[in-house]
């Protein structure tokens, strides 16, 4: 029975990522309150026991992690939502995520820090921790709404990477988007494309089957908990079988499968989005493509989040004035849109220069730095101060009219 | 009534404007409008000034925060004090004078209205008060419509509460229509 | 435990000579805690609900108002230990 | 210092306290005042050196009155207080350290430095200000909040049992053990004023009011509600004793649970320090190596 | 399943153990097979059907025993295996979930998980492999390292008091509370068996001994020597009750302390999806939108 | 008196690093068992008491990074040691200290991840962690010893830099270089240098006492706890009072100013050394500078820890058979050694290559790529298996011959 | 507690046919546990310490070994609860 | 002696082979050497193998683990089975009969020799036999001096063992001098 009407709802960042979470299939949450995270939650306390589902408050950030991945062995698909503070609390049992292929879903919805920081007020200052957060090299999917529709549906894109490619998922938010309300409207469930983990071909208590033995696509089939595979899961190094192993070239096999596993879909995975003047979508719009060495002074602007929204806002502007400017807007972050990027710095080239807008002092900037190569002058402009970048400030960044 | 609307309605804690704010949101939806809410959190928000914000439009919205607001309410004195400036000139501020004592000087049209006094003396709830000044503020802009308002109260408020959020809401529409003919009056005898 | 009385042990209870409490209003929040536990109901409330010393005749300087609020508004005088020389 | 010089005993409160904060950020008829105010009246009754307190709070509506003492204070993360105070009072015992906590930075997520601190018996002060609910972050349950009561996060009634945070310090070995509330201010100085003189670790429980986000969603919306509720059914210690368990029932007891005199974590460090060899003004150079 | 078939009661023990992985990586004398082995007698004893059984462990030597049983199992984070635990118990209550963990796993990193485990009731069984030191980390001191013993990290003598874990589990509320050692295997089984027929949460410490890193230092060099001691210093809580604190210096008490009924968790949160009105089989589709 | 003998000793990398720490006048240490770092704990253990410090294990990572904070601000130079399951669980408190600019140092002895991964088997999987590890934007000073005596001396430096910026420091060892003995000649304590955290120049009780207004170099003056300043410290955003703050531009500037006291001392900070054919020292030494364009093929590994000692060997046996290849060795990590990358870039440009060899999947190598921009070709070698990367792999490597 | 006796409560205590007691001796590191504590002493330490089955008439098959050996090394054969049909 | 010495030692848990390494690494820098000495960690150290290496050299040490050993011991018949194999051809394996009673075939001098039951029988502690092993190996390639050894010993043994274990160290400078003759007898012979 669908239960969504066409008509559009006024829903809150926080509420759409709750409502989405439902959507996909989650059953499970836990979870430790934290601003401005605490309202996921608190929706979900509602709604999940409605599905049948179970809503936890643990102790803490940790035991909530942990919670989650243990909700998710028992075979539900299971999410926890919270800050920085908490988000620092967690990494651990995220690499533990990450190295036994548990799928999970974290919601980090930013507030400025360092530290306790500005509990209430926005930034973009998790970045790196979200890919670097834990220690080890780990994969993880990052993805980052610009806007409380995208939330919902970035959410269920998030719990259906986690599940077909085991790995821990975070959807980062932001305190504006999570905070905001806006009119939107939610696809009918039957329109909402759901993925679950792979299950295995071989039956319980087959003897061959192996708990790590991973399939074409480097993932390894998920066995639930107590249907009676009896196998072992650790956070160790492990062999097929799941048991510890030592030193060796199985443990580098490991480690460079889960990446691969992550890489191998980089393309699907990697989402951004590119506004030029009328144009928008998923696909390098016409105009820019042939706009290329047009000479001198373009401009690419990238951001994601509610910042992309303000940087939107002023490229719309100065491209109605007539100005070469282009917006990349990030929406996965991890793994980075690298090939986007290069892009992005083939149509800057020759005059112009990328400039990255974030509120930070300047994560996603180095990233670009990174994968352009030199390829054009990347220049970033950061706020770290709690307020959202505003359209002015970042027109005027762009027409270098900034503090003059 | 289209094109873009910046509305901030400005008060104290525990006057509802958050809720006021949802509700002018709502019915924009109702209405089929673009709609962007927003509203300030944290140690601002608990006992001292309290604060939401509504971006009505037809184009969509994309930045979120209101700039410089078409219609300014302001329910308190602090409110008053710290955002009657930012309205925008030519615009419009409503001024709820049961909190308000001295209206600071503004290039926009003033409405100086009893709100709070009006929820709790014909309504017999103050904390209704918000919902008045959403019906001063439909009648007086159009912003949204007002069977959309209605409706959007009917969806928002406390269950059980309906019907004297209603009734509240009636009130602001002819408190402000008393304050539109003050002001004709006011004009002509000008 | 109401029998528990909960006046500071070290407060003695003297007549004062002027009203003996006082409000620092800026910092009042009219939560109604000094009106409703002053055993002599000293205080009334004013419109907003701040309290209005109405009958400081009654006061005991039991102090319970004092260490009752949360705002450190109201202010109790206590009896001079020993006069000013 | 500053035994009340001007006979009004006032302004001996407010000059522990930061007065050029006030208005303090906590709502109206919030009990986290009163608590505030018990303590500081049990500081002065011991002249404590203002100079030698120092005072740790976690993260809470309750861990701000840190930021209102004027002594030297550390605002640190949610939950760590005592962890942070251990360090202080370890590196410099002869500090008097007071931890400043809610019922959620004490017992959610503070819960294994709390049990530890206990089991050291670390000459700490710790003060709960236990409101039930998670107040800074809107109303979510405690490990403190009643079992059916609402919260933001048990929408339909809350289905666990709190702590007794009494009886489970004692259970890890704490050596001053007491409950008050903020309804016996006066109650509650002594209590605070007993843990400040103890010389091990010593924990002071106080039942106190959230009227905003506890009291709203529980029928009682005002502070005043609040504090008749902990008049009702707080009984002190002696008198429990004497009662059934059925008299018992929703009621809560007062008074000090444990008053005993143990080895003192900072001392039996001094003994170490000295079986290591080391003489006071011999610090400078660097130990000889060892094996 | 597997009841005793061939008379010998030999090969029910292993039929639980992944043999392939045998002899375990655990030292000579090292108390850990032998509680994991009356674990293993209480499961067989109840007849518990393995496809259910889900054995949840942290990091440490005694944490190892999950990857020799033939469970599902999951070897998680040190410290966090309760909670890991409490999410799978709460996702199927349908199944068993036992946790196994050291006496630094659950009560040093993993404190809080268990003291609120304790508060929740959740219908979890604990058996804590307590040898009061870490053996894995080479023989630091841990929260039950008693008071004067060496350790790597104590190099002149340990100055902290060990908890009481049983007192501490009963002062947060456990149902379900028991002390066995390692020296009396068959009765250490019973009351791991009585755990796990226990509704709510049940906590159950085993005393046991680590000859390399605890037994060495402090002159009990082999397992031997620890189970001579434990045989020693074991007083049944019967006993117990008719002797005096100077008698039971030294002592330790076995037995179950604990064995009571309360609301279980993951009941009490049925209760509440029956209330938000979900009914099995409407799972598919999504709640109606709410305010 | 000087208690240190000229005579070599021989000492294992922990026990350098406890030793270093004493030396540096470190007399607090708080910290939890973990391997490999344990014996830093343990023989702290022992000799803090000896010289009047403190030592405590807490019930877990996060206590000891609280206790050693708290220490700080109670006026002790304080420590702590872990490996990557407890550096993930410290970075809340790193961040705090970072936010409260308190100093303290953490040893993290990197053991191969993530999660458990192979906990006694080195690795370098936490270079990204170390700067990215908490949320929001934090400095970190990061250095990583090749040798034992390194040891001793990075430590020291840590401590140093982390008393005079009140920044944290992290020492990032790894397993090899922490569990090996070498013969070492320490320095007599006299000759080490050693710096403390500076002092206010006003009295206790002074009204114009501001705990947070920063001196010349952006680094406030620290008080001690206890001596009458009687201030106020938060992880929120604070004034110069140390009074939490909301929005706006003071915000703003305190998270600039925390990272430019980092910023300029950059110079200083930032150490590398060269090796080629014979010469070897913090300079870019002649030979390689006139080396500049001298046509294809120049390889400059880029190499850290136990892994530089392997990439010392395996250039040192290709120099001396002719091949042109250079060795850039980093000592500091964070901030990044951009300058000396950007020289090693330098000099592979021209058909030339830098080769950045990690037992971790890329995280320096990263870093190099986004610093060189584009100069040369950045290639990357790395092992996660947990064993130490030979010699001959890395000759290999630079000769094309690997796998062939 | 010695007097508590150890035997498993289900284990029989019938005369044993043939020696009732066994040793793995590749998963036997040892210990000298069951040396120890055997009530009957049955078992003798071999040169490396692993035990020896010196005295198997004496054993009661308490099974005492079987469950105090920590690395499951020794099996004690139970009384077969019906003859096998 | 100059030039580069790579050993390995190595045998079953609890057999002293660490101290052994240090003691050997210890010796060298008494001698003035450099010396680069490391170990296995971890469960692979625990009851089962365990082994030391130890790189002594008159040039800097990079590369700071053992590739080809030029000088093995053995102490159990694991490590004889697994580490044999590895020694350097024409290098010295040294095998300790008291546990390893089959000797893969290496192309190096093997010296078989009771060095656990010398320790056993001859100074009553088979746990000294890790030093009866140093003095052998001290005394077959004099890869450190006969005084640095003692020294060393002196220095790294627990306090009170001393005497103990100098006896053990000079007991294995006396087995490997009676192996020395056998080995010219047995040529001799041949
Ligand atoms: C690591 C972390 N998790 C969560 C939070 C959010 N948080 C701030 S205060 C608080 C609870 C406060 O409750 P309590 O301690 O009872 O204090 P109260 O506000 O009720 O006085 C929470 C969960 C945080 N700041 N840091
Ligand atoms: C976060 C973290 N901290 C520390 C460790 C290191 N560690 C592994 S096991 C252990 C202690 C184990 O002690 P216990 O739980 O008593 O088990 P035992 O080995 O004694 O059986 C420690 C500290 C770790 N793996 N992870
Ligand atoms: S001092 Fe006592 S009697 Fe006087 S006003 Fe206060 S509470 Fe009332
Ligand atoms: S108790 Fe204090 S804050 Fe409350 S009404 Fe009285 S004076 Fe005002
Ligand atoms: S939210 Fe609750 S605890 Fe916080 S200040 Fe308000 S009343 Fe007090
Ligand atoms: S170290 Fe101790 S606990 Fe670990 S296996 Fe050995 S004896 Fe057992
Ligand atoms: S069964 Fe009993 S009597 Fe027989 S060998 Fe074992 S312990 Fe001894
Ligand atoms: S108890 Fe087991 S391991 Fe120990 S000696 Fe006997 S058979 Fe061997
Ligand atoms: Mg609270
Ligand atoms: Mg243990």
């Amino acid at each position: 029975m669908p239960r969504r009407a066409d008509r559009p709802a006024l829903l809150q960042g926080n509420e759409a990522c709750a409502r989405g979470a439902v959507t996909a299939g989650v059953r499970f949450f836990a979870g430790y309150p934290i601003t401005p995270s605490s309202e996921i939650a608190e929706i979900l306390a509602r709604l999940l026991p409605q599905v049948g589902g179970k809503f936890i408050q643990m102790e803490d950030e940790i035991a909530s992690m942990a919670a989650v991945i243990g909700a998710s062995l028992a075979g539900r698909k299971a999410m926890t939502a919270t800050s920085g503070p908490g988000f620092s609390l967690k990494q651990e049992n995220i690499g533990y995520a990450a190295m036994a292929e548990v799928p999970c879903v974290i919601v980090n919805v930013q507030r400025a820090g360092p530290s306790t920081g500005l509990p209430t007020s926005p930034a973009q200052g998790d970045v790196m921790q979200a890919r670097w957060g834990t220690h080890g090299d780990h994969p993880v999917v990052v993805m980052c709404p610009s806007s409380v529709k995208e939330t919902y549906d970035l959410v269920i894109e998030c719990v259906n990477w986690s599940e077909v490619l085991r790995v821990p998922a975070v959807l980062l938010m932001d305190e504006v988007v999570a905070h905001m309300r806006e009119n939107v409207i939610l696809p009918r469930d039957d329109d909402v494309v759901i993925w679950d983990r792979p299950a295995p071909d071989l039956p319980p208590g087959h003897p061959d089957f192996l708990a790590y033995r991973p399939g074409p696509d480097d993932v390894p089939p998920m066995a639930r908990f107590g249907d009676g595979y009896r196998y072992h899961v650790t956070g160790l190094h492990h062999d097929e079988r799941g048991y510890p192993l030592h030193q060796g070239s199985k443990a580098e096999e490991l480690v460079r499968r889960l990446h691969r596993k992550v890489e191998r879909r980089r393309r699907e995975l990697t989402k951004v989005e590119w506004t030029v003047g009328e144009h928008s979508g998923p696909a390098l719009p016409e105009g820019l493509a042939e706009g290329r060495g047009r000479g001198a002074g373009r401009t690419v602007v990238v951001a994601y989040g509610a910042v992309a929204r303000s940087a939107e806002e002023a490229c719309r502007g100065l491209a109605a004035e007539g100005r070469d400017v282009a917006l990349l807007r990030l929406v996965t972050l991890w793994p980075f849109p690298d090939e986007a990027c290069r892009l992005a710095a083939g149509l800057a080239a020759g005059g112009g220069e990328i400039l990255v807008v974030e509120m930070n002092l300047g994560q996603v900037a180095r990233e670009v730095e990174r994968a352009v190569g030199g390829r054009c002058p990347v220049r970033h402009y950061g706020r770290v101060d709690g307020e959202l970048i505003t359209p002015a400030e970042i027109a005027a960044e762009i027409t270098g009219q900034r503090g003059s | 009534m289209s094109g873009t609307w910046q509305v901030r309605l400005s008060g104290a804690g525990g006057q509802g404007l958050i809720l006021a704010g949802i509700i002018l949101a709502e019915a924009a939806v109702i209405d089929g409008r673009n709609v962007v809410q927003s509203q300030v959190y944290g140690p601002e928000s608990r006992g001292g000034a309290s604060k939401a914000e509504v971006i009505i439009s037809d184009q969509p919205i994309r930045y979120p925060k209101v700039t410089v607001p078409d219609v300014l309410l302001v329910m308190s004195q602090e409110a008053a004090d710290r955002y009657a400036a930012t309205v925008r000139p030519g615009g419009l501020l409503v001024v709820d004078t049961t909190h308000v004592h001295e209206v600071p000087e503004v290039d926009a049209r003033v409405f100086e209205l009893p709100i709070s006094g009006v929820a709790r003396d014909e309504l017999g709830r103050e904390i209704v008060a918000s919902v008045v000044a959403v019906g001063v503020l439909v009648a007086l802009t159009g912003v949204v419509s007002r069977e959309g308002a209605r409706e959007a109260v009917r969806a928002r408020v406390p269950a059980g509460t309906e019907e004297l959020n209603l009734r509240a809401l009636e009130a602001g529409h002819r408190l402000a229509e008393k304050g539109l003919s003050a002001e004709t009056r006011g004009r002509e005898d000008t | 435990m109401p029998n528990e009385a909960e006046a500071d042990s070290r407060s003695p209870v003297t007549e004062p000579v002027e009203p003996p409490v006082s409000i620092r209003r800026e910092w009042c929040k009219a939560c109604g805690i000094c009106i409703e536990f002053c055993p002599k109901k000293v205080f009334d409330a004013d419109e907003e609900g701040h309290p209005i010393i109405a009958r400081p005749e009654e006061c005991s300087s039991c102090q319970i108002c004092e260490q009752l609020c949360p705002d450190f508004a109201v202010s109790v005088r206590r009896k001079r230990r020993a006069p000013k020389s | 210092m500053v035994a009340p010089e001007d006979g009004s005993g006032r302004t001996d409160v407010l000059s522990y306290l930061r007065v050029d904060r006030f208005p303090h950020l906590w709502c109206p008829g919030c009990g986290h005042g009163i608590v505030l105010g018990a303590l500081v009246r049990a500081i002065m009754r011991l002249e404590l050196d203002p100079r030698r307190v120092v005072v740790v709070s976690g993260i809470g509506c309750a861990a701000r009155a840190a930021g209102y003492l004027n002594f030297d204070g550390v605002h640190t993360t949610h939950g760590r207080a005592i962890a942070f105070a251990s360090g202080i009072k370890l590196a410099r015992p002869e500090l008097e350290v007071i931890v400043i906590t809610g019922d959620g930075d004490l017992a959610a997520i503070g819960g294994n430095h709390f049990v530890h601190a206990c089991r050291r018996n670390m000459g700490i002060t710790v003060v709960c200000f236990n409101n039930s609910i998670y107040g800074m972050t809107s109303g979510q349950y405690s490990p403190m909040t009643p079992y059916h009561a609402m919260a933001t996060t048990a929408p339909y009634g809350h289905i666990e049992r709190p702590f007794d945070l009494c009886a489970l310090a004692a259970g890890c070995g704490a050596t001053y053990v007491a409950r008050g509330a903020a309804y016996f201010p006066a109650r509650l100085a002594d209590y605070i004023a007993g843990g400040l003189r103890h010389k091990g670790f010593a924990f002071i429980e106080a039942v106190t009011q959230c009227p905003t986000y506890f009291g709203r969603r529980n029928k009682m919306p005002r502070g005043v509600d609040l504090l008749r509720w902990q008049k009702e059914r707080a009984v002190p210690v002696e008198r429990a004793a004497r009662m059934t368990p059925e008299e018992l029932e929703g009621k809560f007891t007062v008074g000090v649970f444990r008053d005993a005199e143990e080895l003192e974590y900072t001392e039996e460090y001094d003994r170490i320090i000295a079986l290591a060899g080391y003489r006071e003004g011999g610090e400078s150079g660097c130990p000889a190596p060892g094996r």
